[in-house]
């Protein structure tokens, strides 16, 4: 078909509809959807042709002449596929918009199809007069269908939007024939054959107003009043298909300047893509924020535009992918936002109704944050490497910067939406659903689309992950099936694989899978069908197989980015967890980021397709050790080392049950496995004369030191066991900072220790807390009696922990000290030694308080946790058991393995005893001798006290009174007062305050910029130019 | 007549651009619109000796006729409260 | 001529503006704006212009032939003639809209309308 | 060095010569300390009288489980840190089980008391142990820095765990002891001692004399006499780590005595002289002159 | 006056723009590339004996299908803005005066034929469907002065619009089978130059825009002077 028919068809139905009696709507508009569709399967056609034949562009000639003597078209696989995106935009927003189309009448169904065919024009011309025109079509149009809004300050937004749309297009004509005169053509080819140096002047002003039409910031106040008023059905138009179109035309345009102008482009694009992000930040109108939020994509696009020269042949991979994730998740949820009342952001939790709805709002989500595995993801990958290979280091951290802004903002609000209250009802009309399904649909198309077009593993196509994207399909079937199936999931997994990986791999991979599938065991407990569960659960434990699994930096990250997200939805179920699921994603996705600019670096000196981990390695001076660095910021936002801790606590105190072993006993040994990986390939490195390796040796201390010490000031249990976990990643940094064989070994053992103890606390606590109904632990007291076997898990758990022989944390403490002897540095142990004993406090307290002393009244009859939150813990007395027996069956063919790195200090096995070059170690002896003195001891006292028998509660040396209440007597508030007044002072949240300040500098920064936006059409006119002389005198100036 | 077009010429530019300032600068709403359709019509006229009639038959016919009429339309429709 | 031509138009384009840029009243803004239109098109229409040639039209005097000698472009006048034709299109437009919020809030000053902000 | 049959009765032997030792010594520096006071004191086998009777009478009361093990893991603590310890240097009659593991075992297993007791006194449910124990545990995390810094700087010294190996590298006269080889550690060390002895000024989570508040609150009878036994034991073996570690070890039992003895006099003495601190003071404390010392000693070994 | 002040600075620098466009600019003294393209073949390729005609019509053809739906969209949209504007009875209203009304009755006709003159003749003389289509509102203008009650048909006036926008569309449409392209006026023959029926499709097309600019324009009017006065 020829592509003149997308007009043709346009335009003739418009006309069409004039003819048609106000009366016959319904006629109208079947007619309107008719043309929209057969429009959308002309581009599809061409599409089909394009991808089949891979045949290059026709030209379309009109009148029967020739360019540049007439006007011409074209259509190539780019103009299609940005055709088929507007015409499909423009469908489901007829569908969308059914019911206001059908009261406005006929009149607004051919405004709608003349603007579609004007952007298909807009796409399609080679024509610089002609693009003029279809703007201008484009400017009534809109003009025009913002008024099918209700809200009645659409009028208002419509007409700011006339006024600088009236000194764009003077400026765009002013340029436009001035261009003429210089070339004596119209044709855009024909310019650009000619190139804009003659007439830069006049470029600049047709250059100047098609950027007008991506409403760069600050100059877009008008965009963001329309796109808050105007109808949802309109917005997305208005968002995905103008915003294309007016992109496409720009790049069409920079095709006459050349390369001079790149830098201005990408000057606008990232000022636009940052300065947006903020000022969405403080926003509470959801369709004004994603106003914002379409601006800042579009600015990011128009920053890719200006990197085109060093981009290749990825340019409309990158571009693409990021414009299809920006168009399609922005049209989604702009018609997702009419289901919802209220234009707070908080009254989008009406939707969590509808777990339906609440996927697509992930999908979108995820599509503009660019996560995997969706098309902004392969191509935020291929721009950052491209910036990095190019050296534009700058820029590639504005940019970084600007989507870490936007992911904040966009799961602030799935935040607010999963867990704010709501009293609305969701009512899902077809026209309302059938949009929103399609756009979500073709999110993971296009998603399938790019992963297959990256030329890297398309991660639709990966067995884990689809694995995990299963359970959505299974979302009806009831939990204990689900638990069943992830269970048995992860075992085959582990069956199936084990055997590929080298022992340090293995105990990781076995620690994910069967880790993860023992904590499974205590998922039992769930009723009913836990919906959001097992898919987000699944995909955290895909993203940690194939962590495991990956050999390539792509596969790495990609991992990486499928875990996080999959724990962030699993911390983001707990009760109180909305702000802590924010501040965990945030830091990893800026964590995340660092990890993806240091493999964008490492790949740009050593260039490759696929950049293998293992070429870590084989990096030099000057970029290994920036590498390294932001790959170990990165692992160590994983690890909450300190400093880049303040998202654990709250994230891992809050999660629910399960939930928390599971981030804490699991998700935290991802960031240690990045860390032995990097650490593995790429050894010491320094940085302007610092040994880095020593700073991480001094983090870890430091980690360690304060994590404990926060630890005993906490009265939430769980929390006291959130900050342990950050002081315990201190201690496994630590040795692996110390880069010595034991060292290495040490924390090795960490990671298994810290994962049996960690787990079997949280469950612990977490049965607990779930029959106290409360985590504070000076509510509970006197537990042991009722909750026996989780006291014994919380003893052994502490006492393994606390590494007081004979249990399995004293081999972890045993390894410290004999790798502490080889260290080059001595200072840090200081605080290693140090945190030991603090460890030692949190952990009384926690079995104290809540286990001995006084029992509570209203605690008298509950019961033992579930069983199925005991299993699980037994399971890991049992592994604690032998472990500390013989900890030689796991460590001692890592110690073979890690001796392939750091051969010397290995240790000796023969037999039962253990033997560095220091000292020895026989965990059997050790075992059997206190066992036998403590049944000696325990027989003798069993002999002289035989007849003992249990008193009450209160019957206790008192003063010489009997005690009655025991909320007075049991000693567990501010446990530990003393060492605050000590020690106080190094636990003043000077982190908290910093990160907090951050986050309020960026809020007032929004805020100030927001000022801005005074909603004075007039004043708007005057950014927009300003704008213009602000752009003129930078490019004069470049 | 060649030799006072440039005369013309010139009066006819210094008219547009006193009818300009009138058009807003000037207190009235209406003086404005038909000081902006003067400058409209001698534009036509300044058309005409640039050698291009058919563009003078539009900008009379449209920016100066139609226009100021529709002007005059919506301004007598809202006159009461013109105080702006 | 030409070039005070194109002076003048340049000139009404700049008091165009100023008058958009000061006048609060919204009908005020609007004839601002044909003012800069009207601006634009005496600048396209002298771009074309080209002394001691006439109309682009074949007739007795220019005959097709001669045309290349004797005719200015003609293609800035089939510009002007889309961009006047748009240009009421756009006024027509903003004054059905000036109507409009007149008639919400009985006022033509601009800055009245500022509920959309931030 | 490897398990024997026989080391089963020398171990007896051992805990038997601690045990009496501990009593006498421990009745003695009471008495001295009583003296210094112009007060009678009491009689040197005063110890002995007390654990009889304690042992003899009979209790019928317990708390729960823990309350009960308590006692058990306190003496268990004391006895296994002894045993795991070679008490006379070059005597294999006299190295128990250290064949299970070195100076860091020996460290690592003083807490298995301190824990097994602060539970045990935790489930009494009487508030003053719990706050008893809060109070040590807080003294001790600071008090065991110094003495840790000053382990790792000996370790470094002389390049072993091993306490044989450190007691053997200090033989041949006064001058090779870490006292005189390594002056600051042993600064720091004797520090901790003090915070660790459960002696004025550091016992303020101790406290017998005043109302009852501290770990034994809940305890009596065979419980109480148990923690007695525990008494004369620790102490002595606690000692026997410092006098390994800095003083040269002792090649004999008399040795040991004389050796013993005097540390322990000295933490007494430091006692008599200073009144008691409270907690946050002594973490203070330790932290301002212990730990300095500590960092120094590891940095110049 | 801050206001003001800045608004100066600002036209400042455009004003600094605009002179460097301005004092950079030569005219041309031989016609550009697409000019001598127009000037010497449009008679001989499309019988047009107004150049501008032809461009804008055929050459141009695009442009001006876009123009008119510029007009089209603006109708549509005055339409819809003002759409809930309308009084639901008649206006009271002073009866206007005598004279204009017999003006009215005597010129509306002579305004109209003056119009289908004008864009029958586009491609002749100057003028064409643009100028002819105001002049034919003008009548209708006429008629609203003389009798501001009357009730246009927008039926009437939607449907001539709409018929010619269409036979405009499919008139485009034929030349990309009959002839070279979409708008290809060769779809009729081109006859001689200078007269009448003449330049193969262009009259026809340029007589579409007509009525179709003149049905645009009075649709415009009609909204507006149906709306009430506030």
């Amino acid at each position: 078909m020829n592509a003149l028919y997308l007009i043709a068809i346009g335009l003739g139905t418009a006309f069409l509809l004039g003819l048609l009696n106000e009366q016959r709507r319904d006629l109208a508009y079947t007619l309107t959807l008719g043309a929209l569709t057969m429009m959308s399967a002309i581009s599809a056609s061409w599409l089909v042709v394009f991808v089949a034949t891979g045949a290059g562009a026709v030209d379309i000639f009109t009148a029967g002449t020739r360019p540049p003597f007439a006007i011409n078209l074209r259509m190539g696989l780019t103009e299609a596929t940005l055709t088929l995106l507007i015409n499909l935009t423009g469908l489901f927003a007829a569908i969308h918009m059914g019911e206001v189309l059908l009261a406005k009448g006929r009149r607004a169904m051919a405004v709608l199809l003349i603007a579609i065919m004007a952007l298909c024009g807009i796409v399609l011309t080679r024509d610089i007069f002609n693009l003029f025109v279809f703007f201008e079509l484009i400017v009534i149009a809109t003009g025009g269908l913002v008024l099918l809004s209700d809200d009645e300050h659409a009028v208002s937004a419509g007409f700011k939007y006339l006024i600088v749309s009236q000194f764009i297009s003077i400026l765009l004509l002013i340029g436009i024939i001035f261009g003429y005169h210089a070339t004596g053509t119209l044709n855009i080819d024909g310019m650009a054959a000619i190139g804009a140096g003659g007439f830069a002047l006049a470029f600049f002003l047709i250059f100047i107003a098609i950027v007008a039409e991506l409403k760069p910031f600050p100059a877009n106040g008008w965009a963001l009043d329309i796109y808050e008023s105007a109808h949802p059905g309109f917005s997305a138009v208005f968002s995905a298909a103008t915003g294309s179109a007016a992109l496409f035309a720009l790049d069409k345009i920079l095709a006459i300047g050349g390369p001079a102008w790149y830098p201005v482009a990408t000057a606008i694009g990232i000022v636009t893509f940052v300065g947006a992000n903020l000022l969405a930040l403080p926003q509470t109108n959801d369709r004004r924020l994603l106003g914002y939020s379409s601006i800042a994509q579009t600015g990011l696009i128009l920053t890719v535009i200006g990197q085109q020269d060093i981009l290749g042949n990825q340019y409309l991979f990158i571009a693409g992918g990021l414009l299809f994730a920006h168009a399609v998740a922005k049209a989604g949820l702009f018609w997702l936002s009419d289901f919802v009342a209220q234009r707070e952001l908080t009254a989008w939790a009406s939707l969590k109704e509808r777990p339906l709805l609440v996927f697509a709002f992930v999908t979108f989500a995820a599509m503009l944050s660019g996560l995997p595995p969706f098309p902004g993801f392969y191509a935020k990958w291929e721009l950052v490497h491209a910036l990095a290979a190019a050296d534009r280091l700058a820029l590639l951290g504005w940019i970084l910067f600007g989507a870490l802004v936007e992911a904040g903002y966009l799961f602030r609000w799935f935040g607010y939406l999963i867990k704010r209250e709501s009293d609305e009802k969701v009512a899902c009309t077809a026209p309302q659903v059938i949009p929103v399904a399609a756009a979500v649909l073709a999110g993971w198309a296009l998603g399938f689309v790019w992963g297959d077009l990256s030329g890297r593993s398309n991660l639709l196509l990966v067995l884990p992950l689809l694995f995990a994207l299963g359970f959505l399909l299974i979302e009806w079937a009831p939990a204990w099936a689900k638990n069943l199936l992830a269970i048995g999931g992860l075992s085959f997994y582990l069956l199936q694989t084990w055997q590929d990986y080298d022992p340090l791999r293995l105990i990781f991979l076995v620690i994910f899978t069967l880790g993860g599938a023992i904590i499974f065991l205590a998922s039992f407990h769930a009723h009913g069908r836990r919906i959001g569960f097992y898919p987000s659960a699944m995909l955290m434990f895909a993203g940690l197989v194939l962590l495991i699994q990956a050999t390539d930096s792509f596969g790495f990250f990609a991992a990486w980015e499928l875990l996080t997200v999959g724990s962030y939805f699993l911390i983001l179920r707990g009760k109180e967890s909305e702000p802590h699921a924010l501040s965990y994603i945030v830091f990893s996705l800026g964590g995340a980021f660092l990890i993806l600019t240091a493999f964008a670096l490492a790949n740009a000196v050593s260039p490759a397709p696929t950049f293998e981990i293992a070429a870590l390695a084989t990096l030099a001076q000057p970029v290994a050790p920036w590498v390294f660095l932001l790959l170990a910021l990165g692992f160590m936002t994983k690890t909450a080392a300190i400093g880049l801790h303040i998202w654990l606590p709250g994230a891992h105190a809050e999660a629910e049950t399960d939930v928390s072993p599971m981030v804490s006993g699991i998700l935290l040994k991802a960031g240690l496995y990045g860390l032995f990986v990097l650490l593995m390939s790429m050894g010491r490195q320094s940085l302007y004369g610092v040994d880095l390796v020593n700073m991480l040796l001094w983090i870890g201390a430091l980690t360690a030191l304060l994590g404990n010490l926060m630890a005993i000031f906490q009265e939430d249990a769980k929390r006291l066991l959130a900050y342990s976990s950050i002081g315990q990643m201190g201690y496994a940094l630590f040795g692996l900072a110390l880069m010595n064989h034991l060292g290495w070994l040490m924390a090795l053992m960490f990671v298994i220790n810290h994962y049996v103890y960690k787990s079997m606390l949280f469950l612990s606590v977490g049965g607990v807390a779930k029959r106290t109904g409360t985590r504070a632990m000076y509510r509970m007291g006197g537990l042991i009696t009722l909750m026996p076997l989780s006291f014994i898990a919380t003893l052994i758990g502490i006492i393994a922990m606390s590494g007081v022989p004979p249990l399995s944390g004293f081999g972890g403490r045993w390894i410290f000290y004999n790798a502490i002897m080889d260290a080059e540095t001595r200072l840090p142990m200081v605080l290693i030694f140090l945190s030991g004993p603090i460890a030692f406090l949190y952990l009384f307290r926690l079995i104290h308080t809540i286990f001995l002393g006084q029992l509570k009244d209203e605690h008298r009859r509950i019961k033992e946790a579930p069983a199925s939150i005991v299993l699980p813990q037994m399971i890991y007395v049992a592994i604690l058991m032998g472990v500390a027996l013989f900890p030689g069956l796991i460590l001692r063919r890592v110690d073979a393995y890690i001796s392939q790195f750091l051969p010397d200090g290995a240790l000796n096995w023969d037999g039962l005893t253990i033997t560095s070059q220091y000292g020895w170690w026989n965990p059997v002896a050790i075992m059997i001798v206190v066992a036998c003195i403590f049944l000696l001891i325990f027989g003798w006292l069993l002999f002289v006290n035989r007849k003992a028998q249990k008193v009450k509660q209160f019957n206790i040396v008192f003063s010489a009174e009997r005690p009655y209440r025991p909320e007075t007597t049991h000693f567990a508030w501010n446990f530990f007062a003393p060492y605050k007044k000590a020690m106080g002072f190094l636990v003043q949240p000077f982190v908290t305050r910093f990160w907090g300040a951050v986050t309020d500098l960026l809020h007032t920064a929004g805020d100030l910029g927001r000022r801005l936006y005074n909603g004075n059409g007039q004043i708007y006119a005057f950014h927009f130019l300003a704008f213009v002389v602000v752009v003129f005198a930078f490019k004069a100036g470049l | 007549m060649s030799h006072l077009l440039p005369w013309l010429t010139a009066l006819l530019c210094f008219t547009m651009v006193v009818a300009a300032l009138v058009a807003i600068r000037g207190k009235s709403t209406p003086i404005a619109i038909l000081a902006a359709g003067l400058v409209s019509l001698v534009a036509s006229v300044l058309f005409l000796i640039l050698a291009s009639p058919d563009v003078a038959m539009t900008e009379a016919a449209i920016g100066s006729g139609l226009t100021t009429f529709l002007f005059f339309f919506v301004l007598g429709r809202v006159r009461r409260g013109d105080h702006g | 001529m030409a070039y005070l031509a194109m002076a003048t138009g340049f000139l009404l384009i700049l008091i165009g503006f100023y008058g958009a840029l000061t006048n609060r009243n919204l009908l005020r803004m609007i004839v601002a704006f044909t003012i800069a239109d009207t601006g634009v098109n005496i600048v396209i229409v002298a771009i074309g212009y080209m002394r001691g040639r006439t109309a682009p039209i074949l007739d007795s005097t220019v005959s097709a032939a001669a045309a290349v000698q004797r005719i200015i472009d003609p293609v800035p006048q089939a510009l002007v003639l889309t961009a006047i034709v748009i240009g009421l299109g756009v006024t027509a437009l903003m004054l059905a809209y000036a109507y409009k919020l007149y008639e919400k809030k009985r006022t033509l000053d601009i800055a009245r309308f500022t509920e959309l902000k931030g | 060095m490897d398990f024997d049959w026989m080391k089963i009765p020398y171990a007896f032997l051992t805990v038997f010569i601690v045990v009496n030792y501990g009593f006498l010594m421990g009745a003695l520096i009471q008495k001295i300390g009583a003296r210094a006071g112009r007060r009678h004191g009491i009689p040197i086998w005063q110890y002995y009288l007390d654990v009889i009777k304690n042992y003899g009478l009979r209790s019928s009361i317990t708390h729960g489980v823990m309350f009960y093990l308590g006692p058990v893991f306190r003496l268990s603590g004391g006895v296994g840190l002894l045993l795991f310890m070679p008490v006379i240097y070059g005597s294999y009659m006299f190295s128990n089980f250290s064949f299970a593991g070195d100076l860091i075992l020996a460290l690592y297993f003083v807490f298995f008391g301190t824990l097994g007791m602060a539970l045990g006194a935790g489930e009494s449910g009487h508030p003053h142990a719990a706050i008893g124990v809060t109070r040590g545990l807080q003294q001790v995390s600071m008090a065991e820095l110094p003495f840790a810094m000053a382990v790792f700087s000996v370790a470094l010294q002389y390049q072993t765990l091993s306490m044989t190996d450190i007691v053997a590298a200090q033989q041949g006269g006064l001058a090779n002891w870490t006292l005189f080889t390594n002056p600051i550690a042993v600064a720091a060390a004797m520090l901790a001692f003090l915070g660790s002895m459960m002696r004025p000024p550091f016992d303020v989570f101790i406290a017998p004399q005043e109302i009852p508040i501290g770990p034994p609150t809940e305890y009596h009878s065979s419980y109480l006499a148990l923690m007695q036994t525990n008494r004369a034991i620790f102490p002595v073996a606690k000692i026997v780590i410092y006098m390994n570690l800095f003083f040269g070890g002792a090649g004999s039992w008399p040795e040991l005595f004389v050796k013993v003895f005097f540390l322990y006099l000295f933490s007494a003495f430091v006692g008599v002289c200073f009144p008691r601190f409270r907690v946050e003071q002594s973490v203070r404390f330790f932290l301002v002159w212990g730990v300095p010392l500590g960092i120094l000693s590891i940095m110049v070994v | 006056m801050v206001k003001r002040l800045i608004a100066l600075a600002l036209l400042a620098v455009f004003g600094a723009v605009f002179a460097t466009l301005l004092l950079g600019y030569t005219p041309d003294s031989e016609l550009n590339l697409t000019a001598r393209y127009y000037a010497e073949r449009t008679a001989a390729e499309l019988g047009a004996a107004n150049i501008v005609t032809a461009i804008v019509v055929t050459y141009r053809g695009l442009d001006t299908l876009g123009e008119v739906t510029v007009l089209f969209l603006a109708a549509a949209i005055v339409g819809l803005v003002l759409a809930n504007s309308r009084p639901g009875q008649a206006r009271e209203r002073a009866p206007v005066g005598e004279l204009l009304t017999t003006g009215t009755r005597f010129l509306v006709p002579m305004i109209l034929l003056l119009g289908v003159y004008v864009f029958v003749n586009g491609h002749l003389t100057p003028g064409g469907g643009f100028q002819g289509g105001a002049i034919i509102a003008s009548a209708v203008l006429l008629m609203l002065l003389a009798n501001p009650l009357r009730h246009f048909s927008h039926n009437l006036i939607a449907a001539i619009e709409s018929l010619a926008g269409l036979f405009y569309v499919t008139l485009g449409l034929a030349g990309l089978f009959l002839a070279g392209g979409f708008l290809d006026n060769r779809i009729l023959p081109l006859g001689n130059l200078g007269e009448l029926i003449s330049a193969g499709a262009i009259p026809v097309i340029y007589s579409l825009i007509g009525l179709k600019v003149g049905a645009e324009f009075s649709s415009m009017l009609a909204s507006l002077a149906e709306t009430e006065e506030l």
